[in-house]
């Protein structure tokens, strides 16, 4: 397959397949079908990508062409590691998100899939932007599907959650089209590597780091800018849960190591300190909160929030405290906020549809509505045991990479933000083996749990493939890390070199 | 000889007298419309004077431009007027508040 | 051209500002709106006498012609047809014209304030030596509009258009249950629309 | 290729069960597991005989990541002491596996049962063959898991439930210990492989560790005794014990292999395996002292009153992992590790001893409904003194040999806390003794309870859970006259464990041989005060049972304290449970829900609906209003022309 225009393919074959099903399918079951569909052909180009992409060398498959010339915006497409391994996971989960909506969603299916499609073209799109015009284009966009999914599908107080997701996240990333337009105008150009070579003043570094803080912290979502995520999912039909969860959450961190470290370094290493604070607070007290909800959606979209806070700690933490010229260490957290992200990704993915398997059954997403839904599903009940496990950060699973590595990076920071960040290993695993608890364990509990029928083939297929991925990054995530490894270097190298100083 | 400050003086004493018509008629549209024609008339002795004191025919073209203008501002709005009426049986602007927050 | 005395345009202008601002201080207070539209009437064709002492001759012969002509024939025409109740359109007027005239003085002190603060510093041109004036005002006033401002003209134009176009709507009123003829339907109109040809079993004889 | 198929048989197995649970007939279901865990545990045999006289091999995995600077992989580091370990894991195992034939004969459960434990071994195996920390931790957490899992085993009883969740909680309190003790190694070494940090662990001695701005702490000392936490989670050590005596409400096999034989010996091993980092930190060695010496005597003395069989055994497991903990403490690893070695055979015995007179039983549990039972279960009788006799450390017995050495080794060593872990383990030997005698006198001897009349050992389950008693009761008798002279006087460990201290050398009590120890042993005071220990339970619960009556007004108040564990466990009920769930609500309800959300998000929505609706106010829609605010505005820019401009 030629590497030319592969990147815009991935990107616009969703969109316009989207669009197509979004005007043309008549029938619940072609939109599905088709959307499916879509969603595997993807894998194929996104196959390719992986087979072709060569670790360390730069941004690769790159297409560059004028789009509004009077301000030097240009169609500018390419990829490095940390893209690829986004890229790859968006590719993987959106069949998933496809099957999650299969029973649930009986009206209006060609709007529904077409938006699913069109939010994975999009969402591919601001991976592969290098124009910082078109990722912000690609960024905006991308809130118009989710709005629709949430707004049209959800639940009863859905208006108040799309809203509020809107919102924030929009409030968020206008601050971010300020830091960009005045990037813009110091250094005559949109694309992102020119906007990482740019010699900007501390001061300047400052406000425009704010910029973006704004607009990637409400998106990842941080503490105390997270209020919208709960809501947003409780009311989310499962698949814009899952889309959310996975992979639209991970905007906000990808965004962090495209804009807020390499653009801004100096600035970012001056207000580490007040990032680690905030991660640790996301962790710490967020967890407690995820320990009392009772709505399983509530509990897993709070835990998201405590486990982003891990992504943000990573990439933060060894910039707080390490001296300057640590490439290595800010390389390890970095890369163990990566491998959080997407390990979170399949995780959070799986929780969300493990929800959505119950409440198709029951209509119900509250905890005490369960009980001893081990001894009607029994397959289910192993693999959300196994979800919940991996939410725990158990070893063997996806959930321990991360999290490991970003433990290994504090405590080589600084030992008690370490100490803060590892009781997610209590306080995770309370939260996930108490919902466990309560739900698959016990005798049963009530008429409804009693009449559950186990996983259909399609759920099977798509939550036991989620369990595969989890277990095989956990034994073996070496592939994933390889691929990202020097990007990660290449970004913590210009990170610490820092800008100030050239000026 | 008219000096410019004598037309500026009456273009003045105009355009005041249209503003206090707007504030003394708070009844009819009619009036009010008839009082935005007065302001117009008051702009547009500024206009020529300007043009015949300065020697440049701009102003002139202006005042072209604002007659074409104002008189299809008159058009619709008598047609608006017609239509007002029609529906509310009155030309009453206390009576119009559609648009109250 | 005869020369005049220099006072005959002065006097000329002093009589009809007299009327104008006297018949506009009766638009606004006529207690009949037929009455103000009549003066109003009026103001315009003071108004247009004043700008030919000025050699605005186009514009003041366009002022007539289409604000008297026209416009107020128009209003007139509205005011008449509306059947306002006069009496009630006038309460309330004494109440509140002294605020009215509060906020006429200000504005007229105001602008008047920028004349007096500026006169000393403008210089302004005779009108003699200007050679803008030496062709006709029509003809100047044609090529300017002809060439320099032909695209804002022509905006007028469709400004205007749109003004005819939005009159009409407006007012144009459907009403329910009118029998028209519809034209285009007579026109387009299919044989099988009409007639209904139905095959019927012929009767048979028991 | 070998040693890889001693992990990953179990593991194969493991899988293969798991997902052929429904189709694959009974005889495989349980048959699979045997046979692979059957050879794991001959290739362990080979792999011990290959280190007798062998170098340690080390097998490369798989790459597990490498990222800044850190090269983590799986691999195998199979040494003398990693040979001996997976010796125990695995004959254990096999033993466990073949007993759960007969004990989990009726459980719908079957299937998943084996695949547990099949995992479950493969895991402690992983753990015990690491060759890094990072694979030690994975290890760590996957036996852990399995615990997990199996405590839940029946997963409809609350109680059972409520202690799966308890032991995993309690251990990942541990763990977390653990992961920043090997997050401060992996700092301060560079990297996570033994090799490398052990043969740096001098330099590590000399780091120090900034903690807060200007308080710095030696790294090696912090890093230990944050391992040692670790240990302290899976070994349950107090106050980290309290979740092993809840976890017996899984399966006697379980309990057993899992909470007795191997996983709870994990933290020993662990401390063991550290010898070379622990060496160079006195510190870490008295804190390991001080804990172990304390739990084995004060958890001993929660034994004695305790009804329920299974939590009689569970307590003195308990006391004797303290033991073990103290021998590490005063660097006596090889002692500690020989300890450990005979107290898996003799505790699990115990364990499937007591398992079968519960199945025998109909899942009676309390000893007070027990009695007599010598007459109809000879077997289980014979084999259950024997671990008796070797728990409380008669002369001869496995346990003898194992607990004797440790003792001497602790009692003449000369930390600053040895004094009193001496005098706490001296008098532990006595509570000792006294439930082993206890557990044996009640349960076996005695008035026959009324409907004991049909219950038979052979009957239901017959050979499949006798066979595995005698099995472990051979060595749990006899092993120490074999291995002692090599293990603990002899160089056995000397390629595996660092002991710089001299722990066990120059301990002349230790004897010169295996009979010089045996005959010495009988004239030390550790004996006197067994038998002390073991007449006095044979007083109260045989000879003079009416004395105990007599006594109980004197011990009601110690009485209590003991049957409440000292009060650690109605803490975690009645406080820390209750106080974490009260802190998640003010944190979701009040300050989540109310204030952040309430607060500041909705808050700042309701301010702005506040100001448009002051603002709505302006537009009042009538037109004078409007026209008014223009000519006033008009006024104000002439003015501000006027005066500003001019």
């Amino acid at each position: 397959m030629p590497e030319a225009g592969l990147l815009s393919l991935i990107v616009w074959f969703p969109v316009v397949a989207g669009l197509l099903i979004l005007g043309l399918a008549r029938s619940a079951a072609v939109a599905r079908w088709s959307c499916l569909a879509v969603a595997l052909l993807e894998w194929i180009p996104g196959f390719f990508l992986w087979r072709a992409f060569e670790p360390g060398g730069g941004y690769q498959f790159v297409e560059r062409h004028d789009w509004i010339e009077r301000f030097n915006v240009e169609y500018y497409l390419g990829i490095d590691g940390i893209a690829l391994a986004l890229i790859l996971l968006t590719l993987l989960l959106t069949p998933a998100a496809v099957v999650a909506g299969w029973r649930a969603i009986d009206r209006r299916t060609g709007l529904y899939y077409g938006a699913l499609l069109i939010q994975q073209g999009l969402m591919l799109g601001v991976f592969c932007a290098l124009d910082s015009l078109l990722f912000y284009v690609f960024w905006e966009f991308m809130l118009a599907p989710m709005f629709l999914i949430i707004g049209i599908w959800g639940g009863e107080r859905r208006i108040y959650a799309t809203v509020k997701f809107f919102l924030f996240t929009f409030l968020g990333s206008v601050f971010m089209l300020v830091s960009l337009v005045y990037l813009y105008l110091k250094a005559g150009s949109y694309a992102i590597p020119d906007l990482h070579a740019l010699p900007l003043t501390l001061t300047e570094q400052q406000f425009l780091f704010f910029g973006f803080l704004a607009a990637f912290a409400v998106k990842v979502p941080m503490w105390p800018v997270h209020t919208w995520l709960p809501d947003a999912h409780v009311e989310a039909p499962t698949g814009g849960s899952v889309i959310l969860a996975a992979i639209l959450l991970k905007m906000g961190g990808f965004g962090m190591l495209r804009f807020s470290l390499p653009v801004t370094p100096d600035a970012a290493y001056q207000f580490a300190p007040l990032i680690v604070a905030l991660s640790l607070v996301a962790i710490v007290y967020i967890a407690f909160v995820a320990l009392a909800q009772r709505d399983l959606k509530k509990l897993i979209a709070y835990s998201s929030v405590a486990h982003m806070g891990f992504v943000t700690l990573g990439m933060f933490i060894p910039m707080a405290y390490a001296g300057a010229g640590n490439e290595q260490l800010l390389a390890l957290g970095m890369g163990g906020g990566m491998v959080q992200m997407i390990s979170h990704g399949f995780i959070s993915a799986a929780l969300f549809m493990c929800v959505g398997v119950l409440y198709d059954r029951v209509h119900s997403r509250r905890i005490n509505d369960f009980g001893g839904v081990a001894n009607t599903m029994p397959v289910f009940a192993v693999l959300l045991v196994l979800f919940g496990l991996a939410n725990a950060g158990l070893p063997g699973t996806s959930g321990f990479v991360g999290e490991f590595l970003v433990i290994l990076a504090s405590f080589r920071a600084q030992p008690l933000v370490a100490l803060g960040a590892g009781t997610i290993l209590v306080l995770g695993a309370a939260y996930s083996l108490y919902m466990i608890k309560r739900v698959v364990f016990g005798e049963v509990a009530n008429e409804k749990v009693a009449a559950l029928e186990d996983l259909d083939t399609r759920e099977l297929i798509a939550l036991g493939g989620m369990g595969l991925a989890v277990i095989v990054l956990g034994l073996y995530p070496d592939p994933l890390v390889e691929m990202m490894e020097p990007s990660l270097d290449e970004l913590a190298r210009r990170v610490l070199a820092g800008k100030a100083a050239a000026w | 000889m008219i000096g410019l400050a004598h037309l500026l003086t009456l273009s003045t004493i105009l355009f005041a007298i249209a503003v206090c018509g707007i504030f003394i008629n708070r009844r009819s549209v009619i009036l009010l419309l008839m009082c935005v024609e007065l302001l117009l008339l008051a702009v547009n002795f500024n206009f020529i004077a300007f043009a015949y004191f300065l020697g440049d025919l701009a102003g002139q073209v202006f005042v072209f431009f604002i007659l074409t203008v104002a008189a299809a501002e008159a058009a619709i709005g008598l047609a608006i007027l017609v239509v007002l009426f029609r529906n509310r049986i009155s030309v009453n602007v206390e009576e119009f508040s559609l648009l109250k927050g | 051209m005869q020369q005049l005395p220099e006072i005959f345009p002065l006097i000329l202008f002093y009589g009809w500002s007299g009327i104008l601002i006297a018949a506009a201080v009766g638009v606004i207070t006529a207690r009949n709106p037929v009455h103000s539209v009549l003066l109003l009437v009026l103001c315009f064709v003071i108004s247009a006498a004043i700008w030919l002492l000025l050699r605005a001759e186009f514009l003041a012969v366009a002022l007539v012609l289409v604000y008297v002509g026209a416009v107020m024939v128009l209003l007139l025409f509205v005011v008449m047809m509306l059947d306002i109740n006069v009496e009630r359109m006038r309460e309330g007027l004494t109440r509140y014209a002294p605020l009215g005239v509060v906020v006429g003085l200000l504005l007229a002190a105001q602008l008047s304030s920028v004349w007096w603060l500026r006169q000393s510093g403008l210089e302004i041109a005779a009108p003699e030596d200007s050679l803008v004036f030496e062709q006709g005002n029509t003809q100047a006033l044609g090529t300017l509009l002809y060439t320099e401002h032909l695209y804002a003209f022509e905006i007028a134009g469709y400004i205007l258009l749109l003004a005819i176009v939005g009159a009409i709507t407006l007012t144009l009123r459907r009403r329910r249950g009118l029998r028209v003829q519809k034209v285009s339907e007579q026109v387009a109109v299919r044989p099988a629309n009409r007639v209904r040809l139905v095959r019927m079993p012929a009767e048979k004889d028991e | 290729m070998m040693y890889e198929a001693i992990l990953l048989a179990p593991l194969a197995a493991a899988v293969v069960v798991a997902l052929g649970a429904r189709v694959l007939p009974r005889n495989l279901l349980h048959g699979l597991p045997i046979l692979a865990v059957g050879l794991s545990a001959c290739l362990s045999i080979w792999a011990l005989l290959e280190q007798l006289d062998g170098e340690p091999v080390n097998v490369k995995l798989l790459d597990w990541l490498s990222i800044g600077g850190f090269e983590l992989s799986f691999g195998l580091l199979i040494d003398r002491l990693t040979a001996l370990m997976m010796c125990v894991v695995t004959w254990v195992s096999l033993a466990v596996h073949v007993y759960t034939v007969g004990y989990m004969r009726d459980d719908p459960g079957y299937a998943r049962f084996f695949a547990l434990i099949a995992f479950f071994t493969s895991a402690m195996l992983l753990l015990v063959m690491a060759d890094n920390f990072m694979q030690l931790f994975v290890g760590w957490e996957a036996v852990g898991l399995a615990s997990y899992l199996l405590i839940g085993f029946w997963f409809k009883r609350p109680s059972a439930n409520f202690a799966s969740l308890k032991a995993f909680l309690v251990n990942r309190v541990g763990d977390l210990g653990l992961l920043l003790g090997i997050a401060l190694i992996g700092g301060a070494a560079g990297s996570l492989d033994y090799a490398v940090v052990f043969s740096g662990a001098p330099g590590l001695a000399a780091q120090e560790i900034t903690v807060w701005p200007g308080v710095s702490l030696p790294a090696l000392d912090l890093g230990c005794v944050l391992l040692f936490v670790g240990a302290m989670g899976k070994s349950a050590q107090m106050p980290l014990h309290i979740w092993l005596p809840d976890s017996m409400e899984g399966p006697t096999p379980i309990s057993a292999l899992i909470h007795a034989a191997t996983m709870v010996t994990a933290g020993v091993f662990m401390v063991a395996r550290m010898s070379p980092l622990f060496e160079y930190s006195p510190l870490a060695l008295s804190v390991v002292l001080a804990v172990g010496a304390t739990t084995a005597l004060a958890t001993g003395l929660v034994a004695i009153v305790q009804q329920d069989i299974k939590r009689i055994v569970a307590w003195s497991t308990l006391s004797q992992l303290g033991y073990m903990m103290a021998g590490l403490g005063v660097s006596a690893y090889s002692v500690a590790i020989y300890h450990l070695f005979t107290h898996a055979f003799f505790k699990a015995l115990l364990f499937l001893a007591a398992g079968a007179v519960i199945v025998a039983l109909h899942h009676e549990q309390d000893i007070r409904r027990m009695g007599g039972l010598y007459r109809r279960m000879p077997i289980t009788y014979a084999t259950a003194l024997i671990g008796g006799l070797a728990l409380a450390g008669i002369p001869g017995t496995a346990g003898f040999f194992s607990k004797d050495a440790l003792i001497s080794a602790v009692t003449q060593s000369a930390g600053p806390v040895s004094a009193y872990a001496g005098w706490c383990l001296l008098a532990g030997v006595a509570v000792t003794a006294f439930y082993s005698a206890r557990f044996v006198l009640v349960v076996f001897h005695g008035r026959e309870p009324e409907g004991a009349s049909h219950v038979s050992e052979l009957e239901p389950r017959g050979l499949w859970m006798l066979v595995p008693l005698v099995f472990l009761a051979v060595p749990s008798l006899l092993i120490g006259w074999f291995t002692y002279q090599p293990v603990v006087l002899g160089e056995y460990f000397a390629s595996s464990l660092v002991d710089l201290q001299g722990g066990t050398a120059g301990a002349p009590d230790l004897g010169a041989d295996t009979l010089d120890f045996f005959v010495h042993g009988l004239y030390s005071p550790v004996f006197l005060l067994a038998l002390i220990g073991g007449l006095s339970a044979w007083v109260l619960y045989e000879w003079r049972p009416g004395w105990r009556s007599r006594a109980a007004p004197v011990l009601r108040v110690p009485g209590r304290v003991l049957k409440l564990g000292y009060g650690f466990d109605p803490a975690l009920e009645r406080a820390i449970i209750p106080g974490a769930r009260g802190l998640a609500r003010v944190a979701a309800d009040q300050a989540d829900a109310r204030f952040i959300d309430g607060l500041l998000v909705n808050g700042l929505a309701r301010t702005i609906r506040w100001g448009s609706g002051v603002m709505r106010r302006l537009q009042t829609g009538l037109l004078y209003h409007y026209a008014f605010a223009m000519v006033a505005a008009i006024c104000l820019l002439i003015a501000w022309v006027i005066l500003v401009l001019d």
